[in-house]
């Protein structure tokens, strides 16, 4: 458990994670647009946007939570909707979670995860099979947390919170939502993957890319 | 035109300073972040009460800032929640010492974006709160039902009585008691449609959407053979034996074109209500017909209803001085 | 649901009902003939002042009858004006021995009806006037000149002066003044189209309708790739060159929605103007901006400007109690 | 000379007049589409509705000028438009020209035709070529003055205004329009019938084929 994530790796990770959004704005938008209000693409990039300025200015030997702070509060005025409030949670509950400074390692990484996600379900009071980014991001989670106990290698706990959250964004299109917009439509959500969820996986998509190549080893 | 209103971003700052330029006396407006605020000084020990809402509803929530409504307002992009950023430039600005109450349309953005708000807030040791606006009936489970012109009328009640120097905790209080004695339910009548994306379909010629949502949630499509009674008869049942309202109840009757609908066929729809009213012996006591929630230019209306009683009345008739209501 | 406004007949019986249960302290209805009045008493010696229109173009006439503007108004079927028998049921109604004045929008109909029905008063031995308004310079003969805003502005400057005591020939002065001080100008955003037929085609989304009438008149198709700043450039200038308007002026600005135009959008317009406005230094000493003369749902709206003098700014501001205008 | 119209046979061609606009409503409508507001047909049927309302009640021995005067009523309260206070004023000034009581010759039907254009052109204040119903009526009358002049036969008299109003209706076509709402459409209005023309021209047909069946001979 050797390997140490910098501030600078975090910074590259969601530089990673604003490009696949943005390149993914259409199809997100789509996707809201069966089941919610046609606006997820856009709120989401509006964010990344905002994101890619603030992540320019790369600051000498950043502290982790400070970073992550500076991340929150720019999903938070970037975003807007109800993805905004979500995500800007994580990250602020995120920067919470112990560091060594200006470094994580994977144990921390994985804490980093579990703070977040832990914030975000208290701020939006959704549970599992909700059909919402829950149905992603608390899989993900619970799968690091068991490859960590199970003494696997960073690529392999990676590795596995990706899958985990692949299946858990495929798995919402099988459920009917109970929570945010697409609530309304009842079991005519059934059959549509939902927007957050699918925004939520290409966090842990770009994790296991960026810190698999960067870190591992 | 759709694209004067597509154009991300900067259609709303242009419109926003547009209303404040139609209203120097009323309204004042601040950008990055957005907000706006009232122009009249306020009592010394006045509780703040502010609104947030995604554009493309106007007047709400802009056009109810200004004496006796909201203090300020802050707008997002359209359909989507404004941020918390915006929102506490807001409580910065309208805070007097005396605590703050957001009026919030039960949407999840607009819920989740408050209660961060409302925890920065508290963090800088600044009294907030929110009432949740929820009278949209056609939605079964309670917890989940949208804000409609119950958000109208919440704003009116809580500024008239933070202007009138009730507690945070009163006004609170009264606020809640107002939105619980409201109910309302949205007809849509042209297209089945998300406004900005210029998808869906066009109704047919007799068929109405029928508690449809302001941002393009589709409702039941109906057919509709016996023109307005027949559409008043199918949401008046599910407003009415909500609450329930009873005969002899003092009511307020709000009408709301949803921005595309003509004056005329507005009056058609208030004709067949009033019928009604009478028919159940409900006493309108005070009514607005006009756009007061709408959904960027989609055709349509909402009703609500809100039972009066001495104190809602006379918070009702205070004088407001905005640009939307003004008496 | 185009069906709801076009049951020939009955639907603007009932929208007509509707506006009189919506605002019973202000207005009247009576049927067959069909025509409103006001309920406020009358100052003896006061001229009456009528104003009939098509209906499609609410609040426009009904919504300006009351205290300080109309004694009593005509609806007639959709587009079309109302008859000489109702007319005379609204002069007989109004008439207090001091003459009549009507407020006549330019179009042939209204005109010829207008005109009958004044040979008929005359025959009675009651003396009636009208005023032609005749403020579109989207027309370039001055006689063909259709009425657009400037029928709000001559109802409410001929209804202060005649509650303030002006004679027929005062009031009918003073209001053809107001009514050569006007000039107004037409966009229309969506369909080109008759709304009453369903024909017409939609405009392409950058494309906009130059110099449109309120009854689905075409304009000039443009195309417009900067937004609102290049259709406010495209109807300022006929506008401001034909009075023309001159730096310092003062004028009172009236945009108006023609029924399907989301308020957002009316802002946006709203914002263009006024920057053109400052730009141009005319002062802008009143305004109003809403759906005052609207064409069924369409999208779109109308600007009108009228060089004010003290005269003319008094007999606006002088209170007025209707449907549509209150202060 | 000796033909008398009656009361009665007025009636007969206002009737057969009402069934021929409310046969043609939709067409009347489609022309007023192309340059006016598409109401002419609407309108006009309105109109004649209350038209043959009025027309149920006969009256023994009612007298011409009378009769003239109710139907110039009822078209004025019932056309509504621009065509309303046009046909009502035509009516209202034929029940001005001279009869014998309840009957008129064909000098006096002659007459009364010219009155109520005469009436109707002092009303509208429109020119021949402005492309209007005056381009059918003026050519009708004074074809029929020019045929009564000639001692024509009353069937040739009534043959002969028809024609003459046919003709003008069609040329309505050919020219540009200064009156009315099809006049905002300057040039482009040509190449368009023009509805009033259309709605006036079935007058003259109308009174062609009811007066000569039952006067002529
Ligand atoms: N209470 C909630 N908890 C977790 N996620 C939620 C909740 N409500 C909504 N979401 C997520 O937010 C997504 C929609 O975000 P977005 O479209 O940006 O906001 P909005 O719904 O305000 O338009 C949904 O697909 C869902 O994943
Ligand atoms: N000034 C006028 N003189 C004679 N006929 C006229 C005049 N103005 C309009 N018309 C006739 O009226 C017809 C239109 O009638 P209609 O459609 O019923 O009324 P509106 O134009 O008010 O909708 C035109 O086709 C034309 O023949
Ligand atoms: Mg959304
Ligand atoms: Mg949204
Ligand atoms: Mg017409
Ligand atoms: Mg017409």
């Amino acid at each position: 458990m050797g390997q140490e994530i910098t501030t600078s790796q975090l910074r590259k990770w969601l530089l990673a994670y604003a490009a696949r959004i943005i390149e993914n704005e259409a199809h997100l938008t789509k996707l809201d647009t069966a089941i919610g209000d046609a606006d997820h693409g856009v709120n989401m990039r509006r964010g990344m946007s905002k994101l890619k300025e603030r992540l320019k200015e790369e600051k000498q030997s950043e502290d982790v939570s400070s970073f992550l702070r500076s991340v929150a509060m720019t999903l938070i005025s970037g975003i807007g909707g109800a993805a905004g409030p979500l995500y800007g949670t994580f990250f602020l509950r995120a920067a919470t979670s112990p560091t060594n400074g200006s470094s994580i390692d994977l144990v921390q990484l994985t804490q980093m995860f579990r703070y977040g996600l832990d914030g975000l379900q208290q701020r939006g009071k959704a549970q599992a099979d909700d059909k919402t980014m829950i149905d992603t991001m608390q899989p993900a989670v619970e799968a690091m947390e068991a490859a960590l106990a199970a003494h696997q290698s960073p690529a392999v706990i990676l590795a596995a919170a990706r899958q985990a959250a692949h299946l858990g964004m495929k798995h919402t299109i099988e459920i009917e939502a109970r929570k945010g917009r697409a609530s309304y439509l009842g079991p005519h959500s059934i059959g549509h993957q939902d927007p957050g969820a699918t925004s939520a996986y290409f966090l842990f998509e770009t994790a296991a890319e960026v810190f698999t190549k960067t870190g591992a080893g | 035109m759709q694209s004067l209103v597509n154009q991300p971003g900067s259609a709303i700052t242009q419109s926003l300073r547009g209303m404040a330029l139609c209203h120097p006396d009323t309204i004042k407006v601040h950008f990055d972040p957005d907000y706006v605020e009232r122009t009249a000084p306020c009592p010394s020990g006045k509780v703040a009460v502010i609104s947030g809402s995604g554009s493309g509803h106007e007047p709400l929530p802009i056009g109810y800032v200004g004496l006796g409504m909201l203090d300020a307002a802050c707008p997002g992009p359209i359909f989507t929640s404004p941020s918390p950023v915006q929102l506490m430039a807001a409580v910065h600005s309208a805070d007097h010492g005396s605590g703050v109450l957001f009026i919030v349309k039960n949407y999840a953005g607009g819920v989740l974006n408050t209660e961060l708000t409302i925890e920065m807030a508290l963090q800088e040791g600044i009294d907030a709160r929110y009432v949740l606006v929820n009278d949209d009936v056609a939605i079964p489970e309670v917890a989940n039902r949208r804000g409609l012109g119950a958000a109208t009328l919440a704003c009116k009640i809580a500024g008239a009585a933070a202007e009138s120097g009730y507690s945070l905790d009163a006004t609170v209080n009264v606020t809640q008691r107002a939105v619980a004695a409201s109910r309302s339910m949205g007809v849509g009548t042209n297209v089945n449609t998300l406004p900005r994306n210029g998808l869906g379909v066009n109704l047919a010629d007799d068929s109405i959407e029928l508690g449809v949502g302001i941002h393009g949630e589709p409702g039941e499509v109906r057919s509709v053979k016996q023109g307005m009674p027949e559409i008043v008869d199918l949401i008046l049942p599910p407003i009415l034996d909500d609450l329930p309202f009873a005969p002899r109840d003092r009511v307020l009757l709000l009408i709301s074109g949803m921005g595309g609908t003509p004056p005329l066929e507005l009056y058609l729809f208030s004709e067949a209500i009033h019928e009604r009213m009478a028919a159940h012996q409900l006493r309108v006591e005070r009514q607005l017909i006009g756009n007061y929630l709408t959904s960027l230019g989609r055709g349509g209306y909402t009703m609500t209803l809100m039972k009066l009683d001495d104190e809602l009345l006379g918070l009702w008739d205070a004088p407001v001085h905005t640009p939307a209501l003004h008496w």
